[in-house]
Formats: C-alpha cells, structure tokens, sequence
C-alpha cells in the first residue's frame, strides 16, 4: 500500500473541503431565507387569490367580505379594545376549564391507568359520555351550572377532559413491559413506579393529549359563548353572525386560529424542555 | 303534463327559473305558507310551467340569511329585524309582502311565581333576548315606555331554546320571546306574559325575495303571493283544520295552534302604518349599532308584486 | 440487608415450559430439577436459545404460566421479589434516567445521603465514575450494562441471576467485574447463578456448571469445580474442566466439527 | 443436601396446589361476575339517584327528565322507527366525513412527516386553521357548500382531520432514531421505509388519532345537523331542544354515546388486530 | 453485488470525534489514521466506552460532526451506503417485522422467489430454521443477534461493520458464525472490520489487530497476525500474540493486575 500516497490524497480532501465550507456559509443563509419565505408563502398566496377573486367579482362582498375589509375590521376591533377585552376574557376561560380538565384528566387517567378495578367502573362511563359534543350538552350544562360563568367553564372542560384523559390512559397502557418486570423485580413502590416509569414513559403522550385538549377547549370556547355571553372571542362571532357581519366572523375565527397556535406552541416548548432522552426523527 | 307542456309559451313571460326555493323557520307565524305547501296548492300552479318547488327548513334566521348569500334560496320568511340586518349588510333582496302581523305573538314573559309585576321592575333584572331579534326592539320600546334604558337592566344575548331552559331554572327573570314558545311556556306552567305586543310594536314577519329572482320571475312570486293568500283565507275559515294540517310541519299540537293562530293576522297586505313600522325598527336597529349602515325601507319595499296578484 | 434470611436454598423441581404463538405450542424447558444450597455460586451454559433466560426469569418469578415449583427456603416462589436481583440479558435501563438514577431506582429506604453514597460506590465499582449525569443514550453498549450490574448489585439480593452480565465488556473490564462479583460474593454469601457464553468465565467463577441441551431445554449435565479460590485460568485441572464443558457442549451438535481448544 | 427429602417437600408443594387450583376455578367464576357488575354498576347507580331525585321533588320533570321518561321516550321514539332512520342518516354522515379526514389525514400527515419542505409549507396554515371550532366554520361551510350534504360532510371532515393528522405527524416524528439509521445503511428506499418503518412505527399514534378523530367526528355530527337538516341524531336534538324536550335531547345524547362507543370498539380491535408485535401494561 | 467496485480501499485520516452534552465535552476519537485494503480482515478491541462502536459508526457515515476523512476506494465517506454494511451492537430489529421480514428488510431487487431463497439460505446460515415467522419478543438475545448478522449479510457489502457480533452467542454458536463470516469473507473477499472483545476471536479472525485505549481513544498499536487459515487456536504462535494483546491490554489500566493467560 502506498501509504504516503493515500494520505496525500485525504489531506486534499480535507483542503478541498473548506473552499465548499465558505460557500456553505453563504448557501446556508439563502436557505434560512427560503425556509422563511416557505412558512409564509402558501397563506399570502392564499390570501392573494382571496382578494383577487374578489376583486374580478366572482366573490360577492356581502357573504365573503375580501382580506382588506377583513383587515380593515380587524384594525377597528384592535383599535378600540374591544378585541382585546374579548380575548382576555375567553383565554381566561380557557384556562379555567383547560387547567380543571388537565387535572382532572391527568389524575383520573393516571388512576385508570393502573388500577383495573376503578377501568372497569368508569368504562361504560367514559365511554358513552365522550361522544356526546359539547354542544349537547348547552341545555343540561344551563340547567345544572346555570347560565353564568359555571355552565361556560363546564363546557370547555367537557371538551378538553376526554382527549386529555384518553391519551394518559393510552400512554400508561404503552408502558413497555420490560420496565413493568424491572420494577417488580426491584419491589419499587407504587409511588416510585408511577413517578419514574410510568408517567415518564407516558409523558409523550400525555403532552399530545394536552395539546389536542387545549385545541379543544378553544374550540369549545365558541359553543360555551353562545350561552348567554356578553363577552368573549366565542361571543364575538356568534354575535356578528347574527347580525350579519362575515368580516367579524373572519376576523373572530382568525383570532382564535392565531391564539390556539400561540398556546399550542407553548406547550409544545414545555414538551422539549421536559423530554430530554429522546432521539426521534424530525422529517427530512 | 300534457297541458302544461301546452300552456308553457303563454307562461315564459314572467319565468326564467326551473325552480322556486323557499326559505322557512317551523313556526306558526308562517302557518299560511305550510297550509300552501301541505295542499300541494304551489306545486299545482307551477308544474304546469314546468317549475318545481323547493323546500328548506331552519331553525334560526343566521343560517337562512347564510343560504340566501349563498345563493341556495329564492323566497323566504323573516321577522322584520332579521329581514333589515342582511339587507343592510349588503343583501341583494326586497320585501314583496307581509306574511304576518301579531303584536301578541311577541312578549316579555317572567316566570309564573315571579315577582315582577309590571315593567318598571324590570330594573336591574336579567332579561333574555336573541340581539337584533324583533323582540329585542319590543324590550327596547316597552322599557323606554317605563322610564328605562336597555342599561338598566342585565341584558343576555340567549337563543329561544336557552331561554325557555333559563327562565324554567330561574336562572334570568324575565325573556323577550315570540310565538310558539310564548303559549308553550303558559302551557307549561313555566312562565307568564308581563307585556306582550299589543300597542308597542305590530311583530311583523316579511317575505323576502331576491331582486335577481324576482325580477325575472314575477310570474312565480305572483303565484306565491296568491297561494299565501289562499293559505291565510283557509285559516280564516277552517281553524281546526288548518291546525290539524299543519301541527306537524311546525311542530305543535293542534290544540296548542288553536290557541297561537288567532294570535296572528295573516294578511300579505303591506299598509302604511305597517312600513311605519318598519322605518322605526329600521331605526331603532341603527341607533343601538345592530346595523351600521341604513337601510331605505321605501325602496327594500316592492308591492307590485301584490298589486299584480290583485291582494288588496 | 439480606443474607439474614442466609440458608435460603434454591429448590427448582419439575419446571416445564412453553411458549404458544400462531406457529404452534414450543416446548422450551424440560423437566429442570436443580437444588443449589444457599450461597452456592452456580454457572449455566447452553447454546443460543435453549432457555436459559426462561429459566432465570421462571426463577426470579417472572413467568406465570409454567409447571413445577420453585422454592427458596420454605417460600415456593410466585413472584418476583427483592430476594432475588436479576441483571436482563438487554440492560432495560429507564431512558428517562441518568445512570445516578438508573442505579437508585431500586433503592429502598434510607436518608437521601446514604443512598447518594451507595450509588456513588456503585458507579465507582463498575468504573463508571464522571458519567453519573450521562442518559442511556450517551452510553456504549459496556457501559449500560455495567449501569444494569451496579443496579442489580446495589440491593445485595440473597439471590442474584446474572443473564450474560459481561457479555458487552472487553476481556480487562471483564476480568475487574468478575472479580468485583467474586467479592461481593464472598463477601456477602450470595447465592449466584450465571448464564454465560464464555466457558472460562463459567469455570472460573462457579462452584457447579450446568450444561444445557438444546430444544427442548434440558438439564444435560452438572460439572461440578472443586478448584480453590483464586483459581488460576491456565492449571491443569481448569484446562481440564474447561476441555470437559466443550466436548459436552459440542456432541450437542448435529454436525459436530473439530476445533483445538 | 438431602435430595430426596429436598424433591419430596417440592412433590408436596406441588400436590398443595391442586386443591387451591380447583377452588380457583370456582373463584374465577366469582370473579368474573364481580367484574361484571363493576363494569355496570356505576352508570345503573347514577340512574337510580336521578330517578330518586326526581321522586322527591329535587329535580323538576320540566327541565330535567327522570330516566323513566327518558325511557318512555326512547321506546316511543325506537318503536316509530324515527330513531332508527335518524341513526342511520347520521352514521352514514360520519362515515363520510370521517373517512374524507382520514385518508387526508393521513396521506397528508406522512407527506409532511416525512418531507421538511411540505411541512413548512403548510405549517402556519395548519396551526392557524386548527383551532377553529366547526361551529364557527358553519357560515362559511353554508357558503361554500350550501346547506345540502357537503356542508354537513364539510364540518364533520373538519372537526376530525386535525386529531388524525397531528397524531399521525406526531407517531412519525417519534419514530426511532436507530431505526432510521438502520434505513439509511441499507439504503432502503423511501417507500420502504415508509411502509416499513415509519407506518408501523408511528401505527400506535395514528390508531389513537383515528380514534380520537372518530370521536370528534361524532361530535360534530350536532354541529353539522344544524344546517337546515331535517334528519340525523343531531337534528333530533336541535329539534327537540328548540321544542322544550330535555327527555328526547337525552335519548339523542345517550344514542350518541352508546354509538360512539360502539364505533370506538371497532376500532379498538382493530388496532390489536394491527398491532400483534406489542407487549405492554394492561394495568393490574 | 458489490465486489465489482473490487480494490476499495479503506482510507481513515485524522478522525476526531466530541461529544457536547449538558456536562461538558468528551473527546471520544483522538487523531485517529488507518489504512485498510480492499479484502482485509481488521479486528478492533479496546476497552469499554473508548470509542469503537463510534469509529464504525462514522466508518458507515452516521456521524456527522466530527474532523478528518474517510475515504472508501476514491469516494470521500459523507452517509451511509450500502458499500458498508453494519451490524449494530444491539440488534436493531424492527419489533413488528418477523424474522424473514427483518432479514428480508434490507433486500433489494430480484424476483419475490429468488428473495425468498436467499432469506432461506441466510436463515439456514445462521441456524434459525423453523422460527421464519417469529417476531423479535419472540427470539433469546442470542437468536435476535443472529438475524440481525444475517440481516448484514444478504447484501454483500464491500465493507462489512461488525460491533460485537458474537457477543450473546454461545462458545459453540459462536464458533460456527465465526466459521461462517471466514467462508463469506474468503468468497466474497468482503474487507472486514471486527469489533470485538474476545481477544481469541480477534486473533483468530484478523488479519491485523488494532488495540484502541482508551478516553480519548487513540490507535494504540497495530499488531499483524501473519499466520496461515485456518488457524490453530493452541499453536504456538496464536498464543503469543494472544499474550501480546492481553499485554498491551493490561497496561491500559491505571491499577494493573495479574491475570494467568
Ligand atoms: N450520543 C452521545 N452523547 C454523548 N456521549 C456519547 C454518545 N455516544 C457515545 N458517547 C460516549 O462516547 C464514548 C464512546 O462510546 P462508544 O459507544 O464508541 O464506546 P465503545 O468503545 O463502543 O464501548 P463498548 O465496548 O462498551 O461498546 C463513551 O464514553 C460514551 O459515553
Ligand atoms: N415470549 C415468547 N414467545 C414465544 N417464544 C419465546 C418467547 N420467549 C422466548 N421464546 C423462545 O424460547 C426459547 C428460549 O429462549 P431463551 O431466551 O430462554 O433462550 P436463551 O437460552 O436465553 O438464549 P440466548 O443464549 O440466545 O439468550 C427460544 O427458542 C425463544 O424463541
Ligand atoms: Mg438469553
Ligand atoms: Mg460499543
């Protein structure tokens, strides 16, 4: 083997490389570009058409006002507060009943989880009642809690309860059961096996679960407003839908959208500060 | 079919469409138009032009003005309230008749034992009411008729349906509600009248059509006309009939619609005190920022429509 | 902490097992009898996939669904138990736990600074001292294994099943680990049993070697080592022994071929 | 060591067995029934409280119902065969808005699981359009659609899609790191990996998303059915709560439940039917 | 297959490898150079946790951040490839594949008859016959290795990465496999590169030995075994240079100790 040959060789592989490094640095700032414009290019173009359909008449103001008038609304909404003061009030909603069903859901799902007996009485349970929608549930809901704040929280939990609790449940059943032997081998406590295998290993599921709920529990928001609210992002549709103000509706639904993706966002943060270990696969 | 594959020339002068759609709410206010539709009085008339009818159902006015927007409707029924809120939100329609007028048929009822004795003590209490409704302008009237504001008491923007649950749980004092829920309440036991309609505002319902359908199609909305017409003289003269046939299409007892038909005066006339009182909620619906732009009800009006069908 | 109980005898009478799946019932242990008195220091050697995981797992208490008994001292066993420590053939260490808390985890009671003490001792002993914050996933394949020997150490079990404990380990962290296990040993009164692959390590270490035949798995053989402690690899009578498990091993074989030991 | 003595007292364990294995037999009997009961015993619980409620003057019929007039009502209602067509007309409506979400649900989460670009694409649009509530979309639906069968389809398909896809996006994103270097040794190609890899790999998630979907989906339904239907479980609610019938709202709530759960079964096993290779907690 | 490309040599200059976690930075690799020629057969040893399973892992191009090159034939190494082939430390196998499905996994073209005969033939070879459609839950450690080698083998790669591959095989199995890989090796004239821990093993096999120390691993020493196939495990000759490894082992370790080869 011509040994001195051969690294010759890699050595001007290795001087070859940094000329590519160079414009590597260059290339890689076209590309933090591109993937900017690639976030945002589908919706302004979206919005694009939008206005031009309107603008050639195919879309006729009255039942779908153009982006412009959308904005224009948006602008008067932001300007005066009132958005604002409709957006404090439903996030605090949301919150309320997000937080009682995150709780609750956690704790009953973690109690489920691992006890057969308490499965086996809540299942019929559980079962029937998630189906029903929030919305069924405005009459009972004004009937028991009344038609104050109570019946608009009960609603939103009702909503964010069940995918919270379903996918605890799910992630406490998918404890790989080589952990489940490792614990009974080592006599670990109840407590310590909730604490340090299962809630860890469902932990992935659990903060999926809490993202579906919390996207829930906006949606609920608008359902829990149309129960005798005088306030909220809910209210603010269902009332402009009445008096029929589409760019009102526009501007509502897209407040939501942005703040469900705000909270969502949030969460997700949390779910990368509190999982660590984990290798997984990002797309390509 | 064979005639009226005869008779379809001399017709083509006042109809375009293949098809007449209509818009309706299940309540009794409109009772005429289901007497129409369960006689088969409409489908007679235009078959022979070739014309088929259409029919929809909603339970709120939002969802109908929607499908108007969309194009999906050619006549259709409101209270005057809803009819002006679309309308000022750019609406392409016009008024072409009167389907009803009940003062009493709309009212401030309170629960049975309630308190509440006249409407001066509705002060500070929660009142229920579908905003921009047509009983949302009777509160306004019969508060201002008392020395009182829509600030003076707790108002609640809550569907028909929520107030009827609301007022049964005690949870608001009183609702502005219409017919049929007004006579079900009685019935129930759960709520009495403390003011209906009767002096302060008419409750009229309208019958809205679309410029671009009416225009071309006068023909159609004439027949229209005369079948409501038709239906309004059978209530008249047959009232246990007439409930019996259309108990179902409005989902009420035939006892019960003895007892609510009375209170409506089907007539598809538009009189001048009637447009008077249009141009009032008209205004009324501006002042308190329910529409933001105002509506010319002289020109939303077009009763040629009735003229041409000789209803006087 | 154990080792009170001491004299706790290790009685496996009669063990069948099998294994059912769509393919058809396989019969994997066979009439297993075993006694191994207390403190006993027992090899098992067998080829791949003749049940000897099955048997440790039947003996730690993990397998429901077998005939025959198991019994330590008077207690037929039924199920696993801190009497009984067992390092898995995979390391099973919790992804979401540095190696500190790998090793803790089956700790019992005590202050926070004793047990912060035992398991430093611990990572000390299998050399894993400076990784203690490292996660499951910043380890080599040794290194996770020597996590799974200090967690399975730490409890002083009366009974600790070893299932291939060095198979991921060079021949030096090996030889410090045996030695490690023959302290504990000693010093402790354990009661081993060791699966391994590396004939060596099953004559240096035990007091008695199972040979096991192969499907179903059978106990085909018991050598026993009366050699004294230390023993020296490269004696005669080790050789010999050594030379003795081979030929056992390979008549195993269908196609027996010839290999220099 | 005793031998004999030693495989006698093991004999004698063994013979100690057989009399507790046949009262087991007998206790497995009894345990099965207690089981049984648990599973039924909390619902009929609450069933009779509400009835006795109602006997004694806490709950008043008019707002609230006892089960026995709920019964009444659901006999009445099965009897005319209305409930059935309603159920029928309903179903048939999920299954098509379900199965639009969840082949788009799908095929759309492996697309933008798999591929950077699309995900980035479509990303805030996504998150934006997620958390709007079917209910808010119900103008715009009646709009686009009209107030037929495709706006009902367009709600239910709304209100199931984003579970579908952010599962499936979340089950492939999860998928193991060491499997895809594996892939990317064997140079398998993208297809394979896709079909065996990341599908069964993230199958678990996309179940759960199915499933949680399905759900939604039911739930939907009621929103749906408020566009100018005149048949459905949905309608039957609207109508009957529109007519100050809180006994027919209950049968259409229980219908939905008992359906959901139904629905909810089948697709339980068929995830175990797919999923043979797992072996995880049941709890205990 | 592969082989066609013939004469690739394996050129590795100047690795240095890091890893940053939340404690700090670890150099793993040190300046790491070797040359190995197309056909070689190369065994690795070195102690646990000094960097070998991530010298092949960056030998396969599955690291990405790290100094130098690795050049196979003219083409510098940037990912992975089917060139090199790899059996991991753990065996990897997918949990919802059976045995035939894993093996079969990495198969490329060829007619559904001819796959099967080839994952026949590679089931034969590594002794699984009759567990075709077991699922991985389903195999002992030692079975799930062999399906993950034969898994390796069915593509023939010009270069074939094996991280312990023997571990959690029985002496006898073992034997066999090692059999098995020379044939392969001989035939297909594959270049090999062996991580290993059994210093036996790595003089029976290799054609040179390369001792790593450890942290940060460093090429210690490279030592040839010129002796002819097959080899004789108790010449004279395989003994010592059994003895030299174990020496240029033993003075790795900080606190040396006698060990009787
Ligand atoms: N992803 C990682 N993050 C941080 N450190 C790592 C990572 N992977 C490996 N290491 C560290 O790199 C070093 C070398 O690991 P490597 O797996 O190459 O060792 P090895 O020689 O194969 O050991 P063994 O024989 O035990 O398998 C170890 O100290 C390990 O802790
Ligand atoms: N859960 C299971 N279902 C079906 N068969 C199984 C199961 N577990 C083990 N087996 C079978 O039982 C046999 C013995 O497995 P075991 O793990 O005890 O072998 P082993 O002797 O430990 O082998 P190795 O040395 O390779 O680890 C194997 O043939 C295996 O296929
Ligand atoms: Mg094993
Ligand atoms: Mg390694």
């Amino acid at each position: 083997m011509p040994q001195k040959e051969q690294s010759l060789r890699a050595a001007g592989m290795r001087l070859q490389l940094r000329p590519r490094s160079l414009s590597i640095v260059n290339s890689l700032q076209k590309v933090k570009l591109m993937k900017s414009v690639q976030f945002v290019i589908l919706p302004v173009l979206l919005l694009v058409i939008w206005q031009l359909l309107f603008e050639i008449g195919i879309i006729k103001p009255v039942t779908m006002p153009p982006p412009t008038k959308v904005a224009r609304s948006f602008l008067e909404l932001a300007g005066n507060g009132q958005l604002l003061k409709h957006i404090g009030v439903s996030i605090l909603r949301v919150l309320e009943g997000f937080g009682l069903a995150a709780l609750t859901g956690i704790v009953l799902g973690i109690g489920i989880g691992l006890s057969k007996v308490l499965d086996r009485l809540t299942d019929l349970l559980i079962q029937v009642v998630k189906p029903i929608p929030p919305i069924a549930w405005i009459p009972l809901a004004i009937l028991w809690f009344g038609i104050g704040e109570p019946s608009k929280i009960y609603i939103i939990f009702l909503g964010a309860f069940f995918p919270i609790l379903i996918n605890v449940l799910d992630g406490i059943r998918q404890t790989d059961s080589k952990f489940i032997e490792l614990s009974r081998v080592l006599e670990v406590s109840k407590g310590k096996f909730i604490r340090q295998v299962v809630i860890p290993g469902a932990l992935p599921a659990v903060m999926t679960g809490l993202r579906v709920g919390l996207g829930v529990a906006w949606m609920c928001v608008v359902a829990a407003e149309l129960i005798a609210a005088t306030q909220g992002i809910g209210y603010l549709i269902n009332d402009a839908r009445q008096l029929s103000q589409p760019d009102v509706v526009l501007v509502g639904m897209i407040t939501i959208g942005v703040i469900g993706k705000v909270m969502d966002d949030l969460l997700k943060r949390l779910e990368t500060r509190l999982i660590v270990w984990k290798t997984t696969y990002a797309g390509d | 079919k064979e005639s009226g594959a005869k008779e379809q020339p001399n017709n083509t002068a006042g109809i375009t469409a293949k098809e007449l759609r209509i818009a309706t709410q299940p309540i009794p206010a409109y009772a005429p138009i289901f007497v129409a539709k369960k006689q088969g009085w409409l489908e007679d008339k235009l078959k022979q032009a070739g014309v088929t009818v259409k029919w929809s159902s909603f339970d709120a006015g939002p969802p109908m003005n929607e499908s108007f927007a969309a194009g999906q409707q050619d006549i259709g029924f409101l209270g005057d309230s809803a009819a002006i809120i679309p309308k000022a939100a750019g609406q392409d329609t016009r008024i072409v008749g009167l389907c009803a007028a009940a003062p009493q048929g709309l009212a401030i009822v309170v629960p049975k034992d309630s308190k509440i004795a006249s409407a001066k003590d509705l002060k500070g209490k929660k009142v229920a009411v579908v905003k921009g409704s047509f009983a949302h302008h009777l509160l306004v009237l019969v508060l201002k008729n008392n020395g009182l504001t829509v600030d003076d008491i707790q108002f609640l923007n809550l569907s028909q349906a929520d107030s009827a649950t609301a007022l049964a749980k005690g949870d608001i004092d009183a609702a502005a509600i219409w017919e049929p829920l007004i006579t079900r309440l009685e019935d129930q036991g759960t709520a009495k009248v403390l003011v209906d309609g009767t002096g302060i505002k008419k409750g009229l319902l309208v019958i809205v059509a679309t410029n671009n359908f009416a225009v071309k199609n006068p023909e159609i909305v004439k027949e229209f006309l005369l079948a409501y017409q038709r239906g309004s003289e059978f209530i008249k003269s047959n009232p246990q009939e007439a409930a019996k046939l259309i108990a179902d299409e409005v989902k009420i007892s035939p006892e019960q619609l003895v007892k609510i038909l009375p209170k409506f005066d089907y007539s598809p006339v538009l009189h001048d005190d009637d447009i008077q009182e249009l141009k009032l909620g008209e205004e009324f619906m501006r002042n308190a920022g329910i529409i933001k732009s105002p509506v010319d009800i002289n020109a939303f009006i077009d009763s040629s429509y009735l003229k041409a069908a000789g209803i006087q | 902490m154990s080792g009170t109980f001491g004299g706790g005898n290790l009685t496996i009478q009669g063990i069948n097992k099998r294994f059912t799946s769509r393919a058809g019932t396989v019969s994997v242990l066979e009439n297993i009898d075993l006694d191994i008195h207390s403190g006993e220091f027992v090899s098992i050697v067998g080829s791949s996939g003749c049940g000897k995981s099955t048997l440790l797992r039947v003996i730690a208490g993990l397998e429901e669904d077998y005939e025959g008994v198991v019994v330590l001292g008077q207690q037929p066993i039924s199920k696993p138990g801190l009497d009984r420590g067992i390092v898995f053939q995979e390391h099973r260490l919790l992804p979401w736990l540095t190696v500190q808390g790998n090793i803790a985890f089956g700790l019992k009671d005590g202050s926070k600074t004793e047990k912060d003490k035992m398991v430093q001792e611990h990572i000390d002993l299998v050399g894993l001292t400076g990784f203690e914050k490292a996660y499951p996933h910043q380890l080599s394949g040794g290194m996770a294994q020597r996590v799974a020997i200090a967690r399975a150490l730490i409890n002083r079990p009366e009974v600790l099943l070893l299932d291939e404990p060095f198979g991921a380990l060079d021949a030096l962290t090996k030889i410090q680990m045996q030695q490690e296990i023959l302290r504990i040993w000693e010093t402790e009164r354990t009661t081993m049993i060791l699966v391994t692959h590396d004939i060596d390590e099953a004559v240096y270490l035990g007091d008695r070697i199972v040979v096991m035949s192969n499907r179903p798995g059978t106990v085909k053989r018991i050598v026993p080592v009366e050699l004294p402690r230390p023993r020296d690899r490269s004696s005669y009578e080790f050789v010999q022994i050594r030379k003795l498990i081979f030929k056992e091993f390979f008549t195993e074989t269908d196609k027996p071929f010839v290999y220099a030991i």
